[in-house]
């Protein structure tokens, strides 16, 4: 179990470093969100989430649905660690003509994308309708939806929130990526959330709430959330924006932006050093 | 449902009618409302096929995206509200989920128009076709009577490759077709043949244009009326034979002149007019102004989208035809 | 206490009965949510609302947004009973050229009437805004806003509750009316929204739970609410759809629809009886 | 910010600074965004008047009724947010509570168009001309450049009476105008006279066009540009007249050909044309696509809003003409 953390941690780190360079090379883009998520995505693509790069459209694969689009950069890595797609496409992130569009897009037939997001709060009602689907056709594929805390501002989320609820969407997960930051400053001063967890459960949701870095709750709340049966699961993962970076880590102003020449090599260096503080690797 | 010409028919009926037959041959297709399954007529297929039916309660947003992520997951979703809720309150969802996706949903929206009657503004849509015919993607057909929206719903079975918008009314309409018609996707078709000036026309005034074009017939005009029920994509060929053969043209519609047929038409006619002469085009609908309380008929009297008012922006034509 | 209750609910069936007779000569309209909602309207309107009716314009008039504008037609009861505009006006409902439009209407010009709706879902967030400008401006005026129970399904109910609770908008009163009843069915069955309360208080309102048909709990409710300071308040009035006629009691189907000559007949004789069965009247 | 002729300014930066001036004048101004305060610039005015400055987080619907809100209560709301979350995502709510109701909310949208850039076809809204000009009530203005922006900004103060919706970008665009510039709400202005064919142009295509008029002045041809910077109501006058003039049209947008500047200059032609010739009309704009990621200059170029695609367009457009 240590050395699957171990492992789990330092691909973490490797698939942060290919965020930063994305976004360094692309000139723009969402860094703080995607760091932050580096972990918990780590957790669920590479423990728990049953795909197959040699064939995006298996039918019985779990989807993976990111409602918060622009995070992307950390999918984006992910999916080319995979083998998704060649490794060099992360380096024209945004560009003209480019496979990798500045938010997921199944128009642009991103291998492994499964829906197309950018603007916020649509997500979840899609899982909704993707949830449904495998329930229809008795699959039993899992549906897992990142979804931001301020995309719960988004009236939409509570229509779908509703709607899991009432038809019993068991095979839907929603991963909250709660790092208490939107585009102008922190979630609780721009339009405040909590009680959040409370929002959640008077809506009917089984709750796990962790803290989104720690690898054996990230893990115990994947499994649980995987048993629970009978309504829709959501885990609340308290996530620190830019993590591994640290003049990013809880500055609201990474939500978007690149770092210039200097800051790329810093933050590079730190989270090569990072990497190399944990024990061994695993293979993408 | 027996549908008899010149009779009205409902077309919302003739919608979940057809919706229950092809629900039995075709497994694959789910429908959803936003509690609206008595006055969209979904009601029948939800009788049918309770499994396959999903009534979603009072959110239109999240409907049309959960729609999106029903057809990418190999099934085939009728969605049906009325307009407003359905190119109105939706309309980003509808773009991001369904158009940008090229989701094939088939969204049928009911009330269309100014016939919704006595609920007013609020619930009368006269700028779906507006909004829906902008987005890349996406299909627009307003079938003209219960026999079209019949034909109509069947054909979207196989409407596959994108998403379409269909819009229905919620009163009644005259049968203009008798059994044998058929429809073809993107093609208008010449309900009567003239000479002097051509009236496009879609939905429920393409009855009125038929009746205009009797009017007109007595005064001597002989007009030619097409049934625009393609709006997206539009039949450039046939829509500029006919105004090369008349030379003049009018639209006819129950929505705001801006941004529905009129505009399609009049896009057509200047970046495709082959003509050396202008041909004048006027267009009937609503002018730039909101809908209110009143009977269908009182308001589409009000309004002035009847026979009588066809026929005069057709003379209106004409005379701007002459006038050169 | 006891005399002035009385004449309150004496008011209330005679506004009842204007419900009825409207919905039956327009032979369309909403009358189950109306009949429903005469109750509480009338505690209202008729003990707590500051209003000038020879004044609708008056800056400091107590607000009163109708959110689920379908039930319009016991505000234009109340309207033309407070003498807003003639008698005579309710009987041309939703006729080409009336001023009562089948739904509440500022662009034409209705006398106290403070909103157009009709969509459903929209009322509570210019709520809001109505009672941010009463704060902005020093007003002591109150704002009260009636929502349906569907119209919770809306995401932008949700998006106004959190701005509402954000703003500190103590200002704001909703008034939700809870008749378990939507146009295709119970609303459990349809969408379900309970724990509704739980739901409202996880977003920050203080709550008043209340019998929409008792009176002393529909006056200690506003008076309650009233004194509330800091957040938002909501009264979540139970309410029986087509309250005091028998066969419109607690049946979806008559979300809408007119009565026939022979059930509006039934319907105001029940009406008048439950009305003389209260000992005396108030003024308009 | 100092705007040199020719060179690029922010007409979101102008935008955010004439606010700030508008908010020292009229105490009764509040403004509002969607977490966007940053980007739309409208921060400026929330470091000077907090108190009257609203940040509703994500919540575009609620935003726009609640802006209604206080439009009806004596205030004069500017809301700003991204062109697809106050045309898009709450159209219904702008529809119902802001044009219905004739509230007269500000809605001045930015990150308009292609020029969004490298967020993609999510953001890069190309529809919202068409989404607002259908509406009644609803004015729509788009500034050419940062001066026409800080002139429109400040004659919204008065702009008491309806609604309105301002349409700016988030690339800086190349000043055009010099200080002198004069708005005029409702009138198009002749900026280059010509005599074979009118550009008529909105937002940065004014730029093109002015450009397009010199490259079809190299090889001979005389071309007039008009910014028709109100799009509705629309200057019907001076567009007819200088068609009249030239006998031919082009219309430039960074917008869908559909249901924009191209509809709108199409609709007038058809219906008030009083020319005996025909006049053949050209739309540039994105023809029925969605936008993509790429930086703005090279979405620019690949969908072809040039000045090179625009003088292509006027000499189809005279060759139509000729050809007669």
């Amino acid at each position: 179990m240590n050395g699957e953390i171990e492992a789990l941690k330092r691909k973490a780190y490797q698939l942060r470093r290919d965020v930063v360079e994305m976004v360094y090379r692309a000139r723009s883009g969402h860094p703080g969100g995607a760091l932050g998520m580096a972990d918990v995505l780590t957790v669920l693509w590479y423990k728990f989430l049953r795909a197959d790069p040699q064939n995006p459209a298996w039918p019985d694969r779990d989807r993976f649905i990111l409602s918060n689009g622009h995070t992307c950069p950390i999918l984006y890595a992910i999916l080319a660690d995979k083998g998704y797609f060649p490794r060099e496409e992360l380096w024209k992130l945004r560009k003209l003509g480019a496979l990798l569009q500045g938010h997921p897009s199944t128009a642009h037939k991103i291998p492994g994308v499964e829906f197309s997001s950018g603007s916020l709060g649509i997500g979840l009602s899609f899982a909704c309708g993707v949830a449904l689907a495998g329930k229809l056709d008795k699959r039993d594929y899992r549906v897992f939806c990142s979804i931001s805390d301020a995309e719960c501002q988004e009236g939409q989320t509570w229509e779908a929130a509703l709607t899991a609820h009432h038809y019993k969407l068991d095979n839907l997960i929603a991963i909250l990526d709660r790092n208490n930051c939107q585009i102008d400053g922190p979630t609780e001063r721009i339009m405040a959330l909590e009680p959040l967890a409370e929002k959640w459960r008077a809506f009917g949701w089984e709750i796990f709430e962790i803290d989104g870095h720690d690898y054996e709750q990230l893990i115990s709340a994947f499994e649980a959330a995987l048993k629970g049966r009978g309504r829709p699961k959501i885990i609340i993962s308290h996530n620190l924006l830019g993590k591994g970076v640290s003049f990013m880590e809880g500055d609201h102003r990474w939500h978007h932006g690149a770092p210039s020449d200097a800051q790329f090599e810093q933050a590079i260096r730190e989270l090569r050093l990072a990497a190399s503080s944990q024990a061994s690797g695993i293979g993408g | 449902m027996e549908l008899k010409l010149g009779e009205k028919a409902s077309l919302r009926q003739a919608f979940g009618e057809v919706l229950v037959e092809l629900g039995e041959k075709d497994e694959r297709i789910v429908v959803l409302t936003a509690d609206l399954a008595g006055s969209t007529n979904t009601d029948l297929f939800a009788k049918r096929f309770p499994e396959r039916f999903f009534n979603l309660g009072i959110t239109e947003a999240n409907m049309m995206a959960l729609a999106a992520g029903l057809a990418m997951s190999g099934k085939k979703p009728f969605v049906s509200t009325f307009a407003i809720f359905a190119a109105g309150k939706p309309w980003e969802q509808v773009r991001q989920a369904i158009a940008y996706q090229s989701a094939p949903v088939r969204i049928v929206a009911t009330h269309a128009g100014l016939t919704v009657g006595e609920d007013g503004a609020s619930h009368q849509m006269l700028e779906d076709i507006n909004n829906i015919r902008v987005l890349p993607n996406m299909d627009v057909i307003v079938p003209a009577d219960a026999v079209e929206t019949k034909r109509v719903i069947h054909a979207l079975k196989d409407h596959d490759a994108n998403p379409v918008y269909v819009r229905l009314a919620r009163a009644p309409f005259p049968v203009v077709f008798d059994d044998s018609y058929e429809f073809e996707f993107g093609r208008a078709k010449v309900l009567r043949q003239g000479e002097e000036v051509t009236i496009f026309a879609c939905g429920l005034m393409v009855h009125q244009a038929l009746r205009a074009a009797e009017i007109l017939a007595a005064q001597g005009i002989s007009a030619e009326v097409v049934n625009v029920s393609t709006i997206k994509p539009l039949d450039l060929e046939t829509v500029i034979d006919s105004v090369a053969k008349t030379g003049a043209a009018v639209t006819a519609e129950e929505h705001q002149v801006i941004g529905g047929l009129g505009s399609a038409i009049a896009e057509a006619l200047g970046e495709h007019w082959p003509g050396r002469r202008a041909s004048p085009l006027e267009r009937v609908g609503v002018r730039d102004r909101f809908g209110q309380s009143g009977s269908a008929e009182a308001l589409i009297e009000h309004y002035g989208l009847t026979p009588e008012g066809i026929a005069q922006a057709a003379i209106r034509a004409l005379e701007r035809k002459r006038r050169r």
